[in-house]
C-alpha cells in the first residue's frame, strides 16, 4: 500500500501545483476539483471518512463551484487574470522556508493516540456512537455553534456586495433555462433523491460517518440546481421566512445551549436526553447550514428577479 | 502516515507561496484553499494511530473546512464585486 | 471457498474491464479533436467503466443494501453525465463549434 | 444563566435577531447594550475569575472559558465602545441593514476570544472577528472594496499560520487548553509552533512590516465600523499572544525573539507617527496613528517576559501594555466617531474642511483633545499610566532603550495630532450642519473614560492582577 499512498501524495501534489502556478484561471480552478477530490481519497485512507465526505462536498464541490461561478463572472466583467512570467524568489524563499520547517516538524513528532482513548472512554455519555459527532455536538458544540455562526457572517458580509444596495432582492444573477430542457428535467428528477441523501447523511451521523454540515451541503446543491433550472425563484432576504431559515440553526443551538444551563451548565446535555437534543440541533441546522450556502453559492443580489 | 503529514506541509509551502506571491485575486483564494487543506492534511495524518485517526482532529478538520469555505465564499464575493466596480482582479498597490 | 474464489475473480475481471473503458474514455478526451466527440468519447465510456467498476465491487459487497447503494451510485452518475454532456453540447453549439 | 455565558450568549443571539427582523437592528443592539452592561457590573461585582465548562467536560475534551482580570477589562473596554458605537450609528441612515449584525458578530466574537483558554476555540473566535470586520469595511461601499480585499487576504494568510502553529501544539502535547499547556513538558516542536502562531498573529495586529492593509481599510469603512476596527479588533489578535508568551508556553520564550518583537513594535511606532504626520485626511491621520500605538504594546515583550517574568518589576510592565491596549481603543473610539460627526457636518475629513469647527461642535473638539491626550501619554490619561509603568520597568530592567521608544513616540504623537487639533481650534467660523448634542456628547463620554482610567487607576491595576500569570505583584 506504501506505493499507493505515495502515487496519490504525488497526485496531490501535481494537481495543486496545477492549481496554484498553472496557467489558465478556468484549468486552475478545474485542477482545484481534482484536488479536492485527490485529498478526499487520501482521507480515506487514513481512516477518517467523515472528513472525507466534508472534503469532498465542501471543500472540494461547494469551493469548486464557487471559484467556476466567479470566473465566469469575472470573464463577462472583463477581469481577465494577470499573467505572472517570472518566480518572487523572496517569497519562494519565506514559503520554503515555513515548508521546512513543518517537514522537520512533523518528522521530529513521535505519533500517540491522543485524546481517542478518552473520547472512547466518555462516548456513551454523549448520546451518539459516531466519536467525530460526538466532539463536534457534544464535547466542543461552543465551536461548532461558533463555526455555524461564522457561516452566517459570510453569507451577511455578501449583502452590502448587492448591486445597488439592495441586499434583499433575489439572490444571484438571474438564471434562463429552457422550460422543458434538460437542466429542468435535472432539476425535477434529483432534489427528491437529494432530500432523502441529505437527511440520510444527518442521521447517519449519530453512528456512522456524515453529519449536518454533509448533509446541508447536498440539500444545497438541489437547492441551487433547482433555482439554475428555473424551476423556482432564488430566494430573497425581503421574506421573512427565508430570514428565519438562515437563524434557526444557530438560534436553536445557543437556545438549547442556554437551557442546559438547568442541567447544570452551558450546552450541557444531559446524558439521557443528549441523543434527542442533538439530533433536533442537528436537523434544524441542517436546514439553515442549506440555505445558508445555497445563498452563497447563488452570490449577492445582481438585480435580477427582485421581488 | 508520515507521507500524507510531509505532503501537507509541502502544501502549505506551496500554498502560501501562491497567497503571497500570486496577483490574481482568484488565484489566491485558490491557494488559500490549497494552504487550509495543507494544514488539515498534516493535521490528520499526524493524528494517525494504529489504522485509526484521533477524532478530536477530525472533528477540528471538519470545523476547520466549514471556516475556510465561509471565508472563500466572502473573498469570491469581494472579488467578483471588485472586478465589477475596478473591471480587473487586482489590486493596484496603493499602500506606501 | 471456491465461491469466494469465483466472487473474487469475477470482481478483478469487471472493476479490470471497467478500467479498461476509462483509459479509452480518456485517450478520447486527449486525442479527438473536437468537442462533441469528445463528449461522445468520454460519456459512453466512462458510464460503462463505472457501470462495470460497480458491478465488480457489488461481488464483493456483504449485503444487499450495499449493492442497492452501488446501483444507484451508478444511476446518479449516469443521470449526472447525460445533463451535463447535453448542457456542454449546447453551450458549445451557442459558441458556435462544430 | 451565569452572567459570564450571558456576555457571550447576548451579542449571539442580538446578531441572530438582526437577521431575521433587520429594520429593528438599532434597537436589538441597544438592548444588548444595557444587558451586557448588566452581565458585566454583575461579573466585577464578584471581584473573583469566575469560569464555565461548556457541556461540562472541561479540558482536555472540552473547552475552558475563564473571565481573568484581562478578559474583564477587555469585555468592558469592548462595551463601552459599542455604546458609542450603536448610539452614533443608530441615527445614521446611510449605513446599510448589514452593519448591525455584523457588528453583533463582531463583539460575540471579541468576547468569546477573551474569555477562550482553547487555542482552536481561538481559532474559530478570530475567523469570526476577521469575516465580520472585513464584511465592515465592505459596508463602505464600492470605494471601500479594495481595502477590504487586501485586508482579508492579509487576515486568511495570518489565520492560516496560527493554525498551522495549533496544528503543531496538539500533535506534540495532545491538549489546547492554555492553563493545561503549561503544565506540559516542552516538545522540541514548540520553537516552530510558537514561531507560526506568533507570526499569524502579527498579521492580524498589524504589527510593522504588516500593517499596511490597516490603514487604508480603516480608513475606507464608515466612522463608527472604523471605530470598531481601529479601537477593538487589533486587541484580540494581541490579547491571545498575551495568553501564548505568558500562559501557556512562557519557557519558549527567547531573549532575542522578544527583542526582535519590540524591535518591530518600535519601527511601528516611528513609521506609523511619520506616516501620520504626512497624511491630510482626518481618518488617515487616526488610522496611522493606530499603527503607531500598536507598537508600544510589543515593548512588553522583552520589558515582562523571559528572564525578566520573574522579576518584581514584571507585573508593571504587564499592567502597563494592557493599560495601553484598553486606554487606546477607548481614545481611537472616541477620535473616530469625532470624524463621523464632523463628516455629517461638513462633508469631508479634509484637514482644511475642518478648520474653526470647534466653535459650532465645542463638545467633539474636547472629545478630541482629550483622546488626543492619552494618545501623547500626558498626564493624568489612562496612556500616561501605561507609559508610566512600562517606563518603570525599563528603567529598574535597565532597558533604557524601550524608554526612549515610548518618549519619542509621545511626541510624535503631539506631532501628527498637533495638525488636526490646530485645524479645529482655528480662529475661523465655518459653514456645517448642526450635530445634536447627545450625538456629540457619545465620544466625549469615551474620551473622559480613556483620562479616567488614569485617574482611577488603583483599582483597574489590583482588578488586571485578577489570574495574572507570574509570580510578583507589585503596586503602582
Amino acid at each position: 500500500m506504501a506505493v499507493f499512498d505515495l502515487a496519490l501524495c504525488t497526485l496531490i501534489l501535481l494537481a495543486a501545483l496545477a492549481a496554484v502556478a498553472g496557467p489558465g484561471l478556468f484549468r486552475a480552478v478545474v485542477f482545484f476539483v481534482v484536488y479536492g477530490v485527490l485529498i478526499a481519497l487520501a482521507w480515506v485512507r487514513l481512516g477518517a471518512p467523515d472528513v472525507a465526505l466534508a472534503e469532498a462536498a465542501i471543500g472540494a464541490g461547494l469551493t469548486g463551484v464557487l471559484l467556476l461561478g466567479a470566473v465566469g463572472r469575472l470573464s463577462r466583467a472583463g477581469a481577465d487574470e494577470p499573467l505572472t512570467s517570472r518566480i518572487d524568489w523572496p517569497v519562494a524563499l519565506a514559503a520554503g522556508l515555513v515548508g521546512a520547517m513543518l517537514v522537520w516538524a512533523v518528522l521530529s513528532l513521535a505519533p500517540g493516540p491522543g485524546l481517542a482513548p478518552a473520547v472512547a472512554e466518555i462516548l456513551p455519555q454523549t448520546g451518539v456512537e459516531n466519536p467525530v459527532t460526538a466532539v463536534l455536538l457534544n464535547l466542543r458544540a461552543w465551536d461548532t455553534l461558533l463555526e455555524s455562526v461564522v457561516l452566517l457572517a459570510a453569507l451577511i458580509g455578501l449583502w452590502p456586495l448587492a448591486r445597488g444596495g439592495a441586499w434583499q432582492a433575489a439572490a444571484g444573477p438571474v438564471h434562463h433555462a429552457l422550460p422543458d430542457g434538460v437542466l429542468a428535467g435535472f432539476g425535477r428528477l434529483l432534489p427528491p433523491v437529494a432530500l432523502l441523501v441529505g437527511v440520510y447523511l444527518v442521521w447517519a451521523g449519530a453512528y456512522q460517518p456524515g453529519g449536518a454540515f454533509q448533509g446541508g451541503t447536498v440539500l444545497a446543491a438541489a437547492g441551487v440546481l433547482c433555482v439554475m433550472a428555473g424551476l423556482v425563484r432564488a430566494p430573497g432576504m425581503a421574506a421573512p421566512l427565508w430570514r428565519l431559515a438562515l437563524v434557526a440553526g444557530p438560534g436553536l443551538f445557543l437556545a438549547l445551549g442556554v437551557a442546559g444551563m438547568a442541567f447544570g451548565g452551558f450546552l450541557l446535555f444531559p446524558t439521557a436526553l443528549a441523543k434527542g437534543m442533538i439530533l433536533a440541533i442537528e436537523m434544524v441546522l441542517t436546514l439553515s447550514i442549506a440555505v445558508t450556502l445555497a445563498l452563497m453559492v447563488l452570490g449577492p443580489p445582481e438585480g435580477g428577479g427582485a421581488q | 502516515m508520515t507521507v500524507y503529514a510531509v505532503t501537507g506541509a509541502l502544501l502549505v509551502a506551496l500554498g502560501l507561496y501562491g497567497l503571497i506571491a500570486a496577483r490574481g485575486l482568484l488565484r489566491r483564494v485558490v491557494a488559500f484553499n490549497v494552504v487550509g487543506s495543507g494544514v488539515f492534511l498534516m493535521f490528520g495524518a499526524l493524528g494517525w494511530y494504529e489504522g485509526h485517526t484521533d477524532p478530536v482532529p477530525q472533528a477540528l478538520i471538519i470545523t476547520g473546512i466549514v471556516v475556510a469555505l465561509s471565508a472563500s465564499a466572502l473573498a469570491v464575493g469581494l472579488v467578483v464585486a471588485h472586478a465589477r466596480v475596478s473591471g480587473g482582479q487586482v489590486l493596484e498597490d496603493d499602500a506606501p | 471457498m471456491t465461491l469466494d474464489l469465483l466472487r473474487l475473480l469475477l470482481t478483478i475481471a469487471l472493476t479490470g474491464a471497467g478500467l479498461v473503458f476509462y483509459v479509452a474514455g480518456t485517450l478520447g478526451l486527449l486525442r479527438f479533436p473536437d468537442t462533441f466527440s469528445r463528449l461522445h468519447a468520454l460519456t459512453k465510456a466512462d458510464n460503462l467503466g463505472l457501470g462495470l467498476l460497480a458491478l465488480g465491487l457489488a461481488f464483493q459487497a456483504p449485503g444487499w443494501a450495499e449493492v442497492a447503494k452501488l446501483a444507484l451510485i451508478w444511476l446518479l452518475a449516469l443521470l449526472a453525465a447525460g445533463t451535463v454532456a447535453q448542457l456542454v453540447a449546447r453551450a458549445a453549439l451557442g459558441r458556435g463549434a462544430r | 444563566m451565569t452572567p459570564l455565558i450571558a456576555l457571550l450568549a447576548l451579542p449571539l443571539a442580538g446578531a441572530l435577531m438582526a437577521v431575521a427582523v433587520p429594520h429593528r437592528g438599532a434597537r436589538i443592539a441597544g438592548v444588548v447594550v444595557v444587558a451586557s452592561a448588566g452581565a458585566l457590573i454583575m461579573l466585577v461585582a464578584q471581584w473573583g475569575i469566575p469560569h464555565a465548562a461548556p457541556g461540562g467536560w472541561g479540558a482536555p475534551l472540552g473547552i475552558m472559558l475563564e473571565a481573568d482580570g484581562l478578559a474583564l477589562a477587555f469585555m468592558a473596554m469592548v462595551l463601552a465602545v459599542m455604546a458609542g458605537v450603536c448610539a452614533t450609528a443608530a441615527p445614521m441612515r446611510e449605513l446599510p441593514t448589514p452593519f448591525w449584525p455584523l457588528a453583533l458578530l463582531a463583539w460575540a466574537a471579541l468576547n468569546a476570544i477573551f474569555v477562550s483558554r482553547d487555542l482552536f476555540n481561538l481559532y474559530v473566535g478570530l475567523e469570526l472577528l476577521t469575516l465580520a470586520a472585513v464584511a465592515l469595511v465592505a459596508t463602505g461601499g464600492d470605494k471601500a472594496l479594495a481595502a477590504a480585499l487586501r485586508y482579508l487576504i492579509f487576515a486568511l494568510t495570518g489565520s492560516i499560520l496560527y493554525l498551522a502553529g495549533v496544528v503543531l501544539v496538539y500533535s506534540a502535547h495532545g491538549v489546547l487548553d492554555v492553563s493545561l499547556l503549561a503544565a506540559t513538558l516542552p516538545a522540541p516542536t514548540d520553537r516552530v509552533a510558537m514561531g507560526l502562531m506568533t507570526a499569524g498573529l502579527l498579521i492580524k495586529t498589524a504589527l510593522f512590516p504588516f500593517h499596511v492593509w490597516l490603514p487604508p481599510a480603516h480608513a475606507a469603512a464608515p466612522a463608527p465600523a472604523s471605530a470598531m476596527l481601529s479601537a477593538l479588533v487589533p486587541k484580540a489578535s494581541f490579547v491571545i499572544l498575551l495568553r501564548l508568551w505568558f500562559e501557556a508556553m512562557p519557557d519558549a520564550a527567547d531573549d532575542r525573539l522578544l527583542t526582535a518583537l519590540a524591535v518591530l513594535g518600535a519601527l511601528a511606532v516611528g513609521h506609523g507617527g511619520i506616516m501620520a504626520l504626512r497624511q491630510t485626511r482626518l481618518k488617515q491621520i487616526i488610522a496611522y496613528s493606530t499603527v503607531a500605538q500598536i507598537g508600544y504594546l510589543f515593548l512588553v515583550f522583552p520589558l515582562a517576559g523571559g528572564d525578566g517574568a520573574a522579576q518584581p518589576w514584571a507585573a508593571g510592565a504587564w499592567t502597563g501594555a494592557v493599560f495601553q491596549a484598553l486606554s487606546h481603543g477607548l481614545a481611537k473610539a472616541a477620535m473616530f466617531l469625532c470624524a463621523g460627526l464632523w463628516i455629517i457636518a461638513v462633508g469631508s475629513d479634509r484637514l482644511e474642511d475642518l478648520r474653526g469647527l470647534a466653535r459650532g461642535l465645542p463638545m467633539t473638539a474636547m472629545a478630541f483633545a482629550l483622546a488626543a491626550i492619552t494618545l501623547m501619554g500626558l498626564p493624568p490619561s489612562g496612556g500616561f499610566t501605561a507609559k508610566y509603568l512600562m517606563m518603570t520597568t525599563a528603567f529598574a530592567s535597565g532597558q533604557v532603550v524601550w524608554a526612549l521608544v515610548l518618549a519619542g513616540g509621545g511626541l510624535l504623537a503631539a506631532a501628527y495630532l498637533y495638525r488636526p487639533m490646530g485645524a479645529l481650534f482655528a480662529r475661523e467660523i465655518p459653514a456645517f450642519t448642526p450635530v445634536p448634542r447627545y450625538l456629540q456628547a457619545v465620544p466625549l463620554v469615551l474620551a473622559l473614560l480613556a483620562v479616567g482610567m488614569g485617574v482611577l487607576s488603583d483599582g483597574l491595576y489590583a482588578f488586571l492582577q485578577l489570574g495574572r500569570p507570574g509570580t510578583a505583584e507589585e503596586g503602582l
